[in-house]
């Protein structure tokens, strides 16, 4: 008989990076997995999901915010929202988890070879992103420029703030941030995240735009992708769903016809458009 | 029997009135003994209504069945009525949920029917199997006279209505707006027939009897969502944490689920037995309604869904209320 | 199971005490050095009315054989009436289980005043023999078995 | 395909054949309830049913199935399931329940495999008994089946009198009557011609039908439709339709353990639910039962059929007759059928 899909891989959290505190705190977990072997042959692309357990909580659904080319490790960036979130919250380093996957589909890193990549990401929706944006990095020749809009509600909630100050250091590649709230000390943009993608107005050609954040956010930045002329197969999401067994069975995350487990995350705005159904 | 005419007459007038968003009634259902909840929004949609003895679910479960969905920015909350066509039980459901300040009086307007007892279509079924066809019903005095395939049947009303009708207390809607024909003059007393059958066994036998009812259990919440009185936004059951009970299906976990649903009904529950009709595995789950029920009017005398100023039964309590077991 | 059969069944039960009268006579009864079984598990609560009956259900699910709730005496609560509450939810409570054929002696309650240390030794006395004489919770107590 | 008859009277004996090498699970009756149940002798067996309340899904499909053990907690270990290899058959299965297996295996056996599913579904033989008295709410036919067909059974049973009439259909069926040949005899034309009246008379009976044509282009034109609203505002989402269902399949996962063990189990859930979809952050994507219904509906005769080769549907009939609002599937397919675009 084939292997049991719902057992995980046995892993070991190496290091814990607290990217917002307070309420809805976010926390970057770094995982190793504890088989030789699996660690080894553990491949996936950036967009891709696993699912985390801690045992005797639950399972939950993350997308790995590591790119593959950082070996020897995945990460998964963490909001303590539910029972197992906030489990999985009070955990320390050398604490073990489960893991399996890679789960569902992957950006087309080989299709956007030679195009201007454009990041827009809300909150803990930088998450994805992130995985693309260290690949495109990584392997800097493959792609043009590298265009990252960033927002969230405070500066406190702003993730990856060392990565994204690196990010906007660098010559090849820029990053535009957003905060919703004026506050004191705050030199970028103050306003939402569609809005400053429409100040900021970048150019269709050659672009592939990449968004992820909270559901009204993907909307109305898609809405103002197709204003600024870009067209529908140009735009990118990725989604996110309530699941329980990542791999197409319990049902729970369709939409239309297709399972964001197992035929998303990533869907072309062209996809979803025709895809009936509830988001 | 209602008069068909002065119901729909009744719900024309209240469905055309502005501050009335929709009645809740009965129509024909699909097939067999079938009736189902029906909307009007309009007085032509009232001309479907019907009252039967088939007519036997809570309607009052409705209005708080209303979702309250996120507003757009220029949508504006619809705070019009909602209009119910409801039977003796029903009413004193709608009583119950005013009394604990679920509704407002003023967010329904009741169409009372004097009730004489609806059909347990699960008997009926029993009983004729075979039925495609609409089947038609009719009161006649102490029976039911049923048409089905062209042949004429006459069954006494005990063997087909639901236990909790034969005695029933309150055939009369406690509270109504319109009141559709006259208040029938009723000297039934509960006799609690089941129950005693059930007390009346021994303490390894009671639980045997139960044991197999909740060992069927598939743990579908049917009974708790078709109850009027259970609309807790979140129900205990569905809490992750604490998990007061466990997703499992297993004789324990159906257990305390049961003993949790007939405790939060204790003192509120109605006797409507719409649990047990929708139970799609039979447990006789108003034997333990009628149970607290019994049992809390010896011990404090207390009647729910009469009053909508009475204090909720947990809710209160009497400095001498018995105390016999305490040490 | 097996190892309760062959040694001689010692009850386990839960006491929900409340912090104010029946938990500060229990302690009283500690501090007092009174002799009582020491069957009872107590979890203090700050007011006997906190305490939901599916507290009870789920502490025998979980491996108690009885509980034991101690509030204070009727008038003496903290909080005014919370014990009041808890007697009208724990009478219906029993009845139920005895209409399913669950001892209802295996739920006790008790009024102790938190002078009352030798009132609980004595209670606690009484109830774990009670429960010995009825004998391990078997109908719903959870199995575990995956 | 082979044909035999089994007298009736010999039916205990064979059934004692089959309890020595496998689990035979088969109709008993308790109350009205009937159920497919593990049975320890062959008087357990009740043959004088409809349908069983629950599907036989329940046998292969368990409400509560463990999934693999764990210690739990935050140093947690695995404690992998052994994955059983017992033989079963499931006895007297209708057609229709027979087929809600081949609609299972389409998603059990797709792009990932579910080991527990597919190893009690290979090492179970299904022994179907024809369905000569439809219910009321019985609409196989409605999908191209038969009371009697022999399609997703390996041994097909139909009652002609004093005897059943005997097909082997599968390879494991024929193996399984090869073993005990002795019981059977041959089957004469007779039999075979008392075995088509059966079904003849047995599709007569079926008086409700389902026109599936066009049915799944027209729901992609209608999601938006009115008449959602009007059939959800009835519901009252009590999940009854979706457990009753013997190919609804969506389940729930959970953790339960006690200080020193633990499991992550499976258990049924519903669509009809709104916790079911609903996010940690609070956001649901299907809030209202409208959403919930449209997507039962959607799953069963859309999504499916575009995802496989079926419809997502049998024709059991025991979500119309167990509505307690009588929302009838055959009524709302219609109406959806007579929505103006």
């Amino acid at each position: 008989m084939t292997e049991n899909p719902y057992q995980p891989w046995i892993v070991t959290i190496d290091e814990i990076r607290n990217e917002v505190i307070g309420e809805r705190a976010i926390k970057t977990f770094k995982l190793v997995f504890q088989d030789e072997e699996v660690k080894k042959n553990f491949t996936f692309l950036p967009g891709q999901c696993i699912m985390v357990s801690l045992f005797g909580s639950g399972e939950c659904f993350f997308a790995i915010s590591s790119s593959p080319t950082q070996k020897g490790y995945i990460e998964a960036s963490v909001m303590k929202l539910g029972k197992v979130t906030s489990a999985l919250h009070e955990c320390e380093v050398g604490d073990t988890l489960g893991v399996r996957g890679p789960y569902g589909n992957h950006f087309d890193v080989d299709g956007w070879k030679n195009k201007n990549l454009l990041f827009i990401g809300g909150g803990i929706g930088q998450a994805p992103l992130r995985a693309l944006i260290n690949y495109a990095i990584d392997n800097r020749e493959k792609y043009n420029k590298l265009d990252i809009i960033y927002g969230a509600r405070t500066t406190g909630d702003l993730c990856y703030k060392e990565e994204l100050a690196d990010l906007e250091k660098r010559e090849d590649s820029d990053v535009h941030l957003s905060i919703d709230v004026e506050e004191e000390g705050w030199n970028h943009y103050v306003g939402f995240v569609p809005d400053n993608l429409t100040r900021f107005d970048p150019s269709p050609e050659n672009t592939i735009a990449i968004t992820c954040g909270p559901p009204i956010m993907i909307k109305f930045v898609m809405q103002n992708l197709l204003k600024l002329g870009f067209s529908e197969d140009q735009i990118f999401t990725t989604l996110e769903m309530r699941m329980k067994c990542g791999i197409g069975f319990c049902g729970r995350c369709n939409i239309g016809n297709l399972y964001v487990c197992k035929d998303g995350p990533v869907f072309s705005y062209n996809q979803l458009k025709n895809l009936q159904g509830d988001m | 029997m209602v008069n068909q005419e002065q119901l729909v007459d009744a719900v024309k007038k209240t469905v055309s009135r502005e501050d009335v968003k929709y009645v809740v009634g009965y129509e024909k259902g699909t097939y067999g003994c079938e009736v189902t909840p029906s909307f009007a929004h309009s007085s032509e949609e009232a001309e479907k209504f019907i009252f039967t003895p088939l007519c036997v679910h809570n309607l009052a479960i409705y209005p708080k069945l209303e979702e309250k969905l996120p507003l757009g920015r220029d949508e504006k909350e619809d705070t019009r009525k909602i209009g119910l066509v409801v039977k003796g039980c029903d009413s004193r459901a709608v009583v119950q949920i005013i009394q604990e300040k679920g509704l407002k009086r003023e967010d329904v307007v009741l169409i009372g029917i004097p009730c004489t007892g609806v059909v347990n279509p699960k008997k009926l079924k029993s009983r004729y199997p075979n039925y495609a066809e609409i089947v038609e019903i009719e009161e006649k005095d102490s029976s039911f006279s049923i048409k089905f395939n062209e042949e004429n049947h006459t069954i006494p009303k005990e063997e087909l209505l639901f236990d909790a009708c034969i005695n029933c207390e309150y055939p009369n809607p406690p509270i109504y707006d319109i009141l559709i024909g006259e208040e029938i003059k009723s000297t039934n007393k509960e006799t609690y027939e089941k129950v005693k059958v059930v007390e009346s066994k021994s303490q390894k036998e009671k639980w045997a009897y139960w044991e197999e009812h909740f060992q069927r259990c598939i743990r579908c919440y049917a009974c708790r969502d078709a109850c009027p009185l259970c609309y807790c936004k979140e129900c205990m059951v569905d809490q992750l944490d604490p998990r007061w009970v466990r997703r499992s299906v297993n004789l324990s976990e159906n257990t305390a689920w049961n003993i949790m649903r007939a405790l939060h009904l204790a003192g509120r529950c109605v006797g409507c037995s719409e649990c047990e009709r929708v139970c799609p595995m039979d447990i006789p789950l108003t034997e333990l309604n009628k149970k607290l029920e019994k049992n809390i009017m010896e011990i404090y005398d207390y009647i729910p869904g009469i009053s909508e100023e009475a204090k909720p039964l947990l809710g209160t309590f009497k400095p001498d209320d018995p105390e016999e077991f305490i040490l | 199971m097996t190892v309760e059969t062959i040694q001689e069944f010692e009850p386990n039960i839960i006491g929900f005490l409340c912090n104010w009268c029946s938990y500060a006579g229990a302690d009283l009864a500690g501090t007092s050095r009174m002799q009582y079984p020491p069957n009872v598990k107590i979890i203090r609560v700050m007011c006997s009315g906190r305490i939901n009956p599916m507290f009870v259900v789920n502490a025998l699910q979980q491996g108690a054989d009885g509980v034991l709730i101690g509030g204070c005496h009727p008038g003496d609560c903290h909080y005014q009436h919370g014990n009041y509450f808890t007697r009208r939810r724990i009478t219906i409570l029993k009845n139920l289980l005895e209409f399913l054929g669950i001892e209802p002696e295996r739920v006790r309650m008790t009024w102790v005043s938190a002078a009352e240390g030798r009132k609980f030794a004595e209670v606690v006395e009484e109830i774990t023999e009670d429960i010995r004489k009825i004998g391990p919770m078997k109908q719903i107590r959870r199995v575990n078995e995956w | 395909m082979d044909s035999f008859v089994l007298l009736k009277k010999t039916l205990p004996t064979f059934i004692e054949k089959l309890s020595d090498e496998y689990d035979v699970f088969a109709p008993t009756r308790k109350d009205n309830i009937f159920e497919y149940k593990l049975i320890s002798k062959p008087s357990d067996i009740n043959l004088d049913f409809v349908n069983s309340r629950l599907p036989p899904k329940s046998i292969l499909l368990q409400q509560t199935e463990t999934l693999f053990k764990f210690k739990p907690g935050r140093k947690g270990k695995i404690l992998p399931k052994e994955i059983s290899e017992d033989k079963k058959i499931i006895f007297a299965i209708r057609p229709c329940d027979a087929k809600s297996f081949s609609i299972l295996d389409t998603v059990f056996d797709s792009d990932f495999k579910d080991p527990l599913y597919l190893s009690k579904r290979e090492n179970s033989v299904l022994i179907g008994l024809s369905c000569n008295n439809p219910g009321v709410n019985c609409f196989c036919t409605s999908f191209g089946d038969s009371p009697t067909s022999s399609k997703f059974v390996d041994i097909l049973f139909t009652d002609i009198g004093e005897k059943f009439f005997v097909e082997t259909i599968s390879d494991k069926g024929k193996k399984l009557v090869e073993k005990i040949t002795d019981l059977f005899e041959k089957a004469t034309e007779e039999d075979k011609n008392l075995k088509d009246s059966a079904e003849k008379e047995a599709i007569d009976t079926i008086k409700r039908n389902m026109k599936l044509e066009g049915v799944v282009e027209k729901l992609d034109e209608i999601f938006e439709s009115q008449l959602w609203h009007s059939i959800a505002m009835k519901c009252i989402g009590c999940g009854t339709c979706t457990f009753l269902c013997p190919t609804c399949h969506c389940f729930d996962m959970q953790d339960e353990a006690t200080l020193k063990e633990g499991a992550r189990i499976r258990v049924w859930d519903s669509c009809m639910y709104s916790e079911y979809t609903m996010h940690a952050s609070g956001h649901n994507p299907r809030p209202a039962r409208m959403n919930r219904v449209r997507n039962r509906v959607y799953h069963k005769f859309s999504y499916f059929p575009k995802n496989s080769e079926y419809t997502a549907c049998t024709g059991c009939g025991r979500c119309i007759e167990f509505c307690p609002v009588n929302i009838d599937i055959i009524d709302v397919i219609a109406k959806v059928r007579e929505v103006k675009v």
